[in-house]
């Protein structure tokens, strides 16, 4: 059926866009020797583990030298690091597909492991929480606001909507945070500066998800105002064009009431066209969530770029690329379902 | 043939989608089509939507390259000729556009639209002017100088078909084609633009082909009437006899599915042929007409492809059964 | 007395350059099994009629005026819930010009047509979708179309699910508004066959819209030649094509390429007028071969009848000049 | 085409969001000029960076204008400086110079700190001593510094200048020597016994300017002489330069930061640079994605496919990480991260101009000027252009503002170029700082502000550039 194989059409094209990516960053790291020194911390890190082990058993110092030296070489040889870094090209990209980038050098996970890989997969929730609290709402308010705008286009309101959405491509989401930390936190103190929970967490399983919430607010707020702009506007349009089209005439015509012809011959017929646009805005989207969780101290993957940045942890920011790349693609992948639910055009085609 | 300007020798045009990854379909817009046109004669095409006219009207100009057969021009041929060799061709023949609003660039004045044909061949600037001149009086935009400096957008769509005429004029043409050149405009405008380019073509001997969809245009406005169906013709010949007594079925169809303003009409069915026109992806075997035509045996017709048969003078049917049919 | 009888009906529209006065004082009535053809170029007002009738008003509409009788009933005066609920579709309905764009993409051709049962008479949906396919074979459709989305029929099959959507709750008026314009000359027969044989069988009267006054001659019992936003001429199918009176019904017949008769077809010089400054007195009067020069440019003539049932709205019938 | 498109400029102007377009683009390019010309081009590394060229600056000062909106008035900083020598006398082996400052303490607010600053020092023979002493409104007197001036080196010639490349800083509030002074004066003045370590935990400058009052001190208004007295032995020994820095709590039109660098001078930097890298990678990227656009729509084939498919790739990948990562790899240079700019900006431009062309292509238009045997290039030129030119223009409009905000995003991570002030490295030397969780918003709101009115500049303008783009949207008569 066609339904399976655009989706697999599109599926394939994703997975290149993945490949691509992980060929353009595992060139770049090779080229630059970026990857030898990841590698060579791993080994550098084994042997620390190896010495401490071997120390037991091998009393005599320059035994112990000698046998380090031996499994350092050998080590070497098993990461590749012998040989140069176009031929192990193909290892370091199933490396980072694993995440298996070693230790970070810098940064700790919650439960106090240093692999990279438990790390990111402790950030990975509160990155997609925040994420997906911010696409319901904005997706909800682009359907109210665009819907109920779109009714009345040219009137104060839908003229306040063009003036926001233009301000809001111009407004950088992260500074927005520093402006609603300054002005909620700072004066009126009626939200956190930061961070998930207050300090110290609270225990009672309802007053710990209360607090989440209220450490939620502001983040989400400052995403939505940075980003819902644009969606409510484009919802307008698209709206617009579907409301003037003849089909929605007949649907009057049959009698129909303004509440079925609203939602069955007008928003249901969008739908498509605005999921296109959601998927074009996803990539942007992304972005702003990363500097968010920055300024919010939310402890997601973005929050831990900026810190892995900050103390220049090139096997943390590698793993993160490519954890990003993957979150957009499967988004992308999961909304391409859902488009082909929505239109059936293309079911069909 | 005496005095032939125009000569399609079993032409085929056939497009090529994509379909998936790897499949690739063709679209046989024009299958096979033998057709002459002669000095100061009109051919009328006619044909529904998808029944390859207009590609044969674009294959006849070489604005679409034809995958097989030939194109004799003045008794050259031109079929496989660069666009560097076609220059004095392209200056001979003229394309007249269905469209007025989107046949004429939006961004350009009425003077630089007639007059471009006549900087591409290399006219001096005073040259220029005359003819343009001339070009709107032929096609009466009167008095000429006040439409120079306008914009298309200014004008109306009868107005607008009068510039793409002009246009068509200015390199003094001996052969036009021109693709339902009154189907965008007011039924009222259409019988004097229809009128204008009939006596133009008397006055400057044009050959021309005439694409319609509307066979009712064609007996004033043409010599000659060719039926096309699914990329082949069916049926050519004189306009007069053909509208007289037409031979093929779909012909007479189309005939009967015109109606005269009388009001009688509303107490009487018309014959129609029944379902609906092919898709050129995948024509049906045979008589590409079979599925449709009352008289279709399910046997020949379903296998094989019948041939132009000349049935009388100048008049040639595609038709398996065409004597039986044109007994009766 | 009449089935429906529409008495000074305006529309204007309200546009940047002013106001648009797309319908201005029709009046026309039409009987039970008639069907009415209202003729006229584009711009003529023929299918603001249409939306004047059924109510379905842009947000741009400046003047909506007029008395328009069901039965003797002015359903003008209905509420807006009234209106939908007691008149749309259940006693007038319509079918729409552009074949692609009057269904919903995203739903399927049998729920569209059902809908109106669904919601006008509580039926539910298996017994209503029964209801189509019976609907689906009257108007030459394969009954399992039912389950197809618009974009998998060709344009005379949607254009017969069209019909079909039109006849769903038996309407007393059906409204077509250049229902065969998209299509090609065979459907186009076919469609014209298809109306001509539900008008015998289901006793349908229609108001049939179109620029082409021979495609009217093929189904109407009157017509009403609409130039510039109202009706200039209004009788028998009969006496309009026949024995015109109005020039610009003679010269707009005058225009017909005709395949059956010898007769070169001519033209009318000029083009339609713009209904934001249309001209004064009789609108024709620019084009008009008779026009006087002096009562024709600065009085508007009346509609009055010429002979029985034949009205004309010309000063050449008015007493006036002759 | 002149013609109409003048009146596709006349649409433009006659929008008002263009026109506010228009007005603060004139604005920025007037301050980026008044910066070109006043700056140097190696301000960053010369004077930003450079901590020493602000040390005589208060740290985290308000600005100046905060006054004009509070009751009590914040103290405003001061440098105070002579070269005059007020009076000159030899006694004994010395020749005793000395300078006067006048400094009137008129806020009810202490000065932050005091520095005292000596320029150019020349000496002939031994070094001199120099001792520094303030007179206060109550005509008291406490003796604030004294130093002798370095010697001389074996290798010197005379006369030897001192404190000329780099004055000689003296931070008075870390002086250790001053609290014992203070504490003196307190017991003498005031009978007041403060331990010398409490006297420094209090702050010197409470003692300097002001006097006890109910558990604490307060300001005391009035003249205060600062007299600097040069103990020379040779009578043509002098001090170029005295300085007196009153530190306050506002400074500049803009504050400063906990560098104590003036903001307004980063602030104004930072207009050319948002100007450039939006101008410069607009620019590349939008000729970069029309040529390939065009060519991809127009040539069509085999080359259409292949850029088809790398844009299709480009266009697919998030752009934030990549550009996080690139930067970081490649390190922050303004024309790495120009260049990373353009190379993912330009795909979105192909697809959208290759499907205009080849809109345009299809349109009966081009077909006729076909017809009539008109060139590629002609074509080209002549009619497929024109239609996508004035879009191809927005287009760069429009990427304007998303360049200026890349930029500062990339900056504010930390991966801007570090020689160049940017408004989204203040913010992030402020965000770094805590100037979010401590309140200091006018370090923080400011830069804010300027990326969103420069970036909200071209987006004006790019509105009204659409009936251009678009003529139906055109009012016709």
């Amino acid at each position: 059926m066609g339904l399976k194989r655009a989706l697999t059409l599109k599926a394939a094209s994703l997975v290149v866009v993945l490949l691509f990516v992980l060929l353009l960053t595992t060139i770049i790291i090779g080229a630059t020797g970026i990857s030898d020194k990841i590698l060579n911390g791993m080994v550098q890190d084994n042997l620390r583990a190896i010495r401490q082990e071997l120390a037991r058993e091998i009393r005599n110092p320059e035994d112990l030298e000698r046998a380090l030296e031996k499994i350092k070489e050998d080590l070497i040889r098993s990461y590749g690091l012998d040989k140069p870094w176009y031929v192990r090209m193909p290892d370091m990209i199933w490396r980072i597909v694993t995440l298996d980038l070693g230790n970070s050098r810098t940064v700790v996970s919650f439960s106090g492991s240093n692999k990279i890989s438990d790390i990111i997969l402790e950030r990975l929730p509160n990155t997609v929480l925040l994420m997906i609290t911010v696409l319901i709402i904005n997706f909800a308010l682009s359907l109210m606001i665009g819907v109920r705008v779109a009714t009345k286009p040219g009137s104060f309101l839908d003229r306040l909507i063009s003036m926001y959405s233009a301000v809001s491509y111009a407004l950088p989401t992260w500074w927005l945070g520093i402006l609603m930390i300054l002005v909620f936190a700072f004066y009126l103190k009626i939200f956190p500066f930061g961070g998930m929970y207050s300090t110290p967490p609270p225990v009672d399983p309802l007053v710990r998800s209360l607090d989440l919430v209220w450490h939620l607010c502001l983040p989400v707020l400052t995403l939505v105002i940075a980003t819902s702009g644009s969606w409510i506007y484009i919802t307008r349009s698209i709206v617009i064009t579907t409301a003037q089209e003849d089909f929605v005439s007949i649907a009057r015509a049959k009698g129909l009431s303004e509440r079925i012809v609203l939602w069955r011959y007008i928003i249901r017929p969008a739908a498509p066209p605005i999921l296109t646009n959601l998927i074009l805005s996803l990539a942007a989207y992304l972005g702003g969530a990363i500097l968010t969780e920055t300024i919010f101290s939310w402890p997601g993957m973005g929050l831990l770029y900026f810190e892995a940045i900050m103390s220049v942890d090139e096997a943390l920011i590698l793993a993160l690329t490519y954890m990003y790349t993957l979150i957009y693609v499967i988004a992308r992948f999961v909304l391409e379902v859902l488009y082909v639910i929505v239109d059936p055009r293309v079911r069909y085609a | 043939m005496r005095d032939s300007l125009l000569e399609l020798q079993e032409v085929r045009t056939y497009f090529y989608v994509r379909k998936g990854l790897f499949k690739t379909l063709a679209v046989k817009a024009v299958d096979g089509v033998s057709l002459s046109i002669n000095r100061g004669e009109t051919v009328a095409i006619v044909g529904e939507s998808g029944s390859g006219k207009s590609t044969l009207g674009r294959t006849a100009l070489k604005l679409v390259e034809p995958t097989s057969g030939k194109i004799i021009f003045e008794g050259k041929d031109i079929t496989n000729l660069s666009s560097e060799d076609l220059k004095w061709f392209r200056r001979k023949a003229q394309m007249i556009f269905q469209d007025p609003y989107t046949s004429l660039n939006p961004f350009m004045t009425i003077k630089q639209i007639i007059e471009e044909p006549l900087v591409v061949h290399g006219f001096d600037a005073r040259e220029r002017e005359e003819r343009v001149i001339k070009a709107l009086e032929d096609v009466r935009l009167l008095p000429p100088e006040t439409f120079l400096s306008k914009y298309p957008h200014m004008l109306s769509g009868g107005q607008r078909q009068r510039v793409g005429i002009a246009r068509c004029l200015v390199l003094e043409p001996v052969f036009i084609v021109a693709d339902e050149p009154v189907s965008m405009i007011d039924a009222s405008s259409r019988v004097e633009i229809l009128l204008l380019m009939r006596s133009l073509q008397g006055k400057y001997g044009i050959g021309m082909m005439y694409i319609t969809h509307d066979i009712a245009t064609t007996k004033y406005f043409s010599d000659k009437i060719a039926v096309m169906y699914a990329g082949k013709l069916l049926e050519i010949g004189p306009s007069q006899r053909i509208l007289k007594e037409p031979l093929h079925p779909y012909t007479v169809a189309l005939i009967d599915a015109v109606p005269d303003p009388d009001p009688h009409n509303r107490f009487r069915l018309r014959r129609v042929v029944t379902g609906e026109p092919p898709s050129p992806l995948n024509p049906p075997s045979g008589c590409r007409f079979h599925p449709r035509c009352p008289y279709s045996d399910g046997m020949k017709c379903v296998k094989e492809e019948p041939e132009m048969i000349e049935v009388d003078m100048n008049r040639k049917v595609a038709c398996h059964y065409i004597e039986k049919i044109a007994g009766k | 007395m009449s089935l429906l009888d529409v008495q000074k009906l305006m529309l204007y529209y309200k546009t940047s350059r002013g106001t648009l006065r797309a319908v201005d004082g029709v009046s026309f009535s039409l009987g039970k099994g008639e069907t009415l053809g209202l003729v006229g170029e584009s711009g003529s007002g023929k299918s603001s009629t249409a939306i004047a009738i059924m109510r379905l008003l842009p947000r741009n509409v400046e003047l909506y005026d007029g008395r328009i009788l069901l039965n003797g009933v002015d359903i003008s005066k209905l509420s807006e819930k009234d209106f939908r609920e007691k008149i749309r579709w259940k006693k007038i309905s319509m079918v729409p010009q552009g074949a692609m764009s009057s269904f919903n993409p995203v739903l399927k051709i049998g729920f569209q047509v059902a809908e109106p049962l669904m919601v006008h008479q509580n039926m539910r949906k298996p017994e209503t979708l029964k209801k189509v396919r019976e609907l689906f074979k009257l108007v030459g459709m394969p009954p399992d179309y039912v389950d197809r989305y618009p974009h998998e029929l060709s344009g005379g099959m949607r254009q017969r699910a069209a019909i079909a959507m039109a006849l769903i709750l038996n309407p007393d008026i059906v409204i077509l508004d250049e229902p065969t314009s998209a299509l090609d000359v065979s459907i186009q027969a076919q469609i014209m066959n298809l109306l001509k044989n539900l008008k015998k069988e289901l006793g349908l009267s229609m108001i049939f819209i179109t620029h082409d006054i021979a495609l009217a001659s093929d189904i109407c019992d009157k017509i009403g030649v609409m130039y510039a936003g109202q009706i200039v001429e209004l009788s028998s199918s009969e006496n309009v094509l026949l024995n015109p009176r109005h020039p610009y019904t003679q010269k707009l017949i005058a225009s017909i390429p005709r395949l059956r008769e010898e007769k070169m077809p001519e033209f009318i010089p000029g083009a339609p007028p713009d209904l934001v400054s249309p001209p004064s007195g009789c609108r024709f009067h620019p084009r008009c071969p008779y026009s006087d020069g002096m009562k024709c440019v600065k009085e508007e003539p009346e509609m009055i009848e010429v002979e029985d049932d034949h009205f004309v709205k010309c000063w050449l019938h008015s007493g006036g000049s002759k | 085409m002149s013609k109409y498109f003048i009146e596709g400029l006349s649409e433009f102007w006659a929008s008002k969001t263009s026109k506010m377009g228009l007005a603060f683009l004139l604005i920025i390019i007037i301050i980026s000029m008044y910066t070109l010309f006043t700056f140097p081009l190696d301000y960053g590394t010369r004077y930003w960076n450079n901590p020493k060229y602000w040390a005589d600056n208060p740290k985290i000062a308000m600005p100046e204008w905060i006054n004009l909106f509070v009751g009590n008035k914040f103290l405003e900083h001061n440098i105070l400086s002579t070269s005059t020598i007020q009076k000159m006398y030899p006694s004994g082996a010395y020749y005793i110079k000395t300078y006067e400052i006048v400094y009137d303490l008129m806020a009810d607010q202490f000065p932050t700190f005091i520095t005292l600053k000596f320029d150019n020092v020349t000496f002939f023979s031994r070094p001199p001593t120099i001792e520094v002493l303030v007179i206060r409104p109550d005509n008291s007197t406490i003796n604030l510094y004294k130093f002798v001036v370095e010697p001389p080196l074996s290798t010197e010639e005379p006369p030897y200048s001192r404190y000329v490349v780099e004055p000689k800083r003296i931070m008075l509030s870390g002086e250790p020597q001053l609290s014992l002074v203070l504490s003196n004066f307190l017991l003498d003045k005031y009978n007041l016994s403060i331990d010398p370590k409490d006297v420094a935990e209090i702050g010197y400058e409470k003692v300097i300017f002001g006097e006890p009052y109910e558990n604490g001190f307060k300001p005391l208004k009035g003249k205060y002489v600062f007299t600097t007295t040069l103990y020379a032995r040779d009578v043509r020994d002098q001090i170029g330069t005295v300085s007196i820095v009153i530190g306050g709590q506002v400074y500049g039109l803009m504050g400063t930061d906990i560098l104590g660098r003036d903001l307004s001078q980063g602030l104004l930097f930072g207009f050319p640079v948002a100007l450039l890298i939006g101008i410069v990678v607009s620019v590349l990227t939008t000729i970069i994605g029309a040529t390939l656009g065009i060519v991809s729509g127009y040539v069509g084939g085999r080359v259409d496919e292949i850029i088809q498919r790398v844009c299709d790739v480009m266009n697919n990948i998030p752009q934030l990480p990549i550009l996080i990562f690139l930067t970081f790899i490649f390190g922050g240079k303004l024309w790495i991260i120009v260049v990373i700019l353009v190379l993912f900006g330009w795909p979105s431009l192909v697809i959208v101009v290759r499907s205009m062309v080849l809109q345009a292509k299809s349109s009966s238009f081009i077909e006729a000027a076909i017809s009539v045997g008109a060139s590629r290039w002609r074509i080209m030129i002549r009619h497929v252009f024109p239609q996508v030119a004035p879009y191809i223009l927005a287009q760069m409009i429009f990427f304007t503002p998303s360049a200026i905000l890349a930029e500062a995003a990339l900056s504010f991570l930390g991966l801007g170029d570090p020689s160049i002030p940017t408004w989204g490295q203040i913010l992030e030397y402020g965000f770094r700082n805590g100037a979010v969780f401590l309140g200091y918003w006018w370090w923080v709101v400011p830069p804010g502000l300027m990326i969103v009115f420069s970036a909200i500049t071209f987006v004006f303008i790019a509105l009204g550039f659409e009936p251009v783009i678009n003529p139906r949207l055109r009012r016709w008569r």
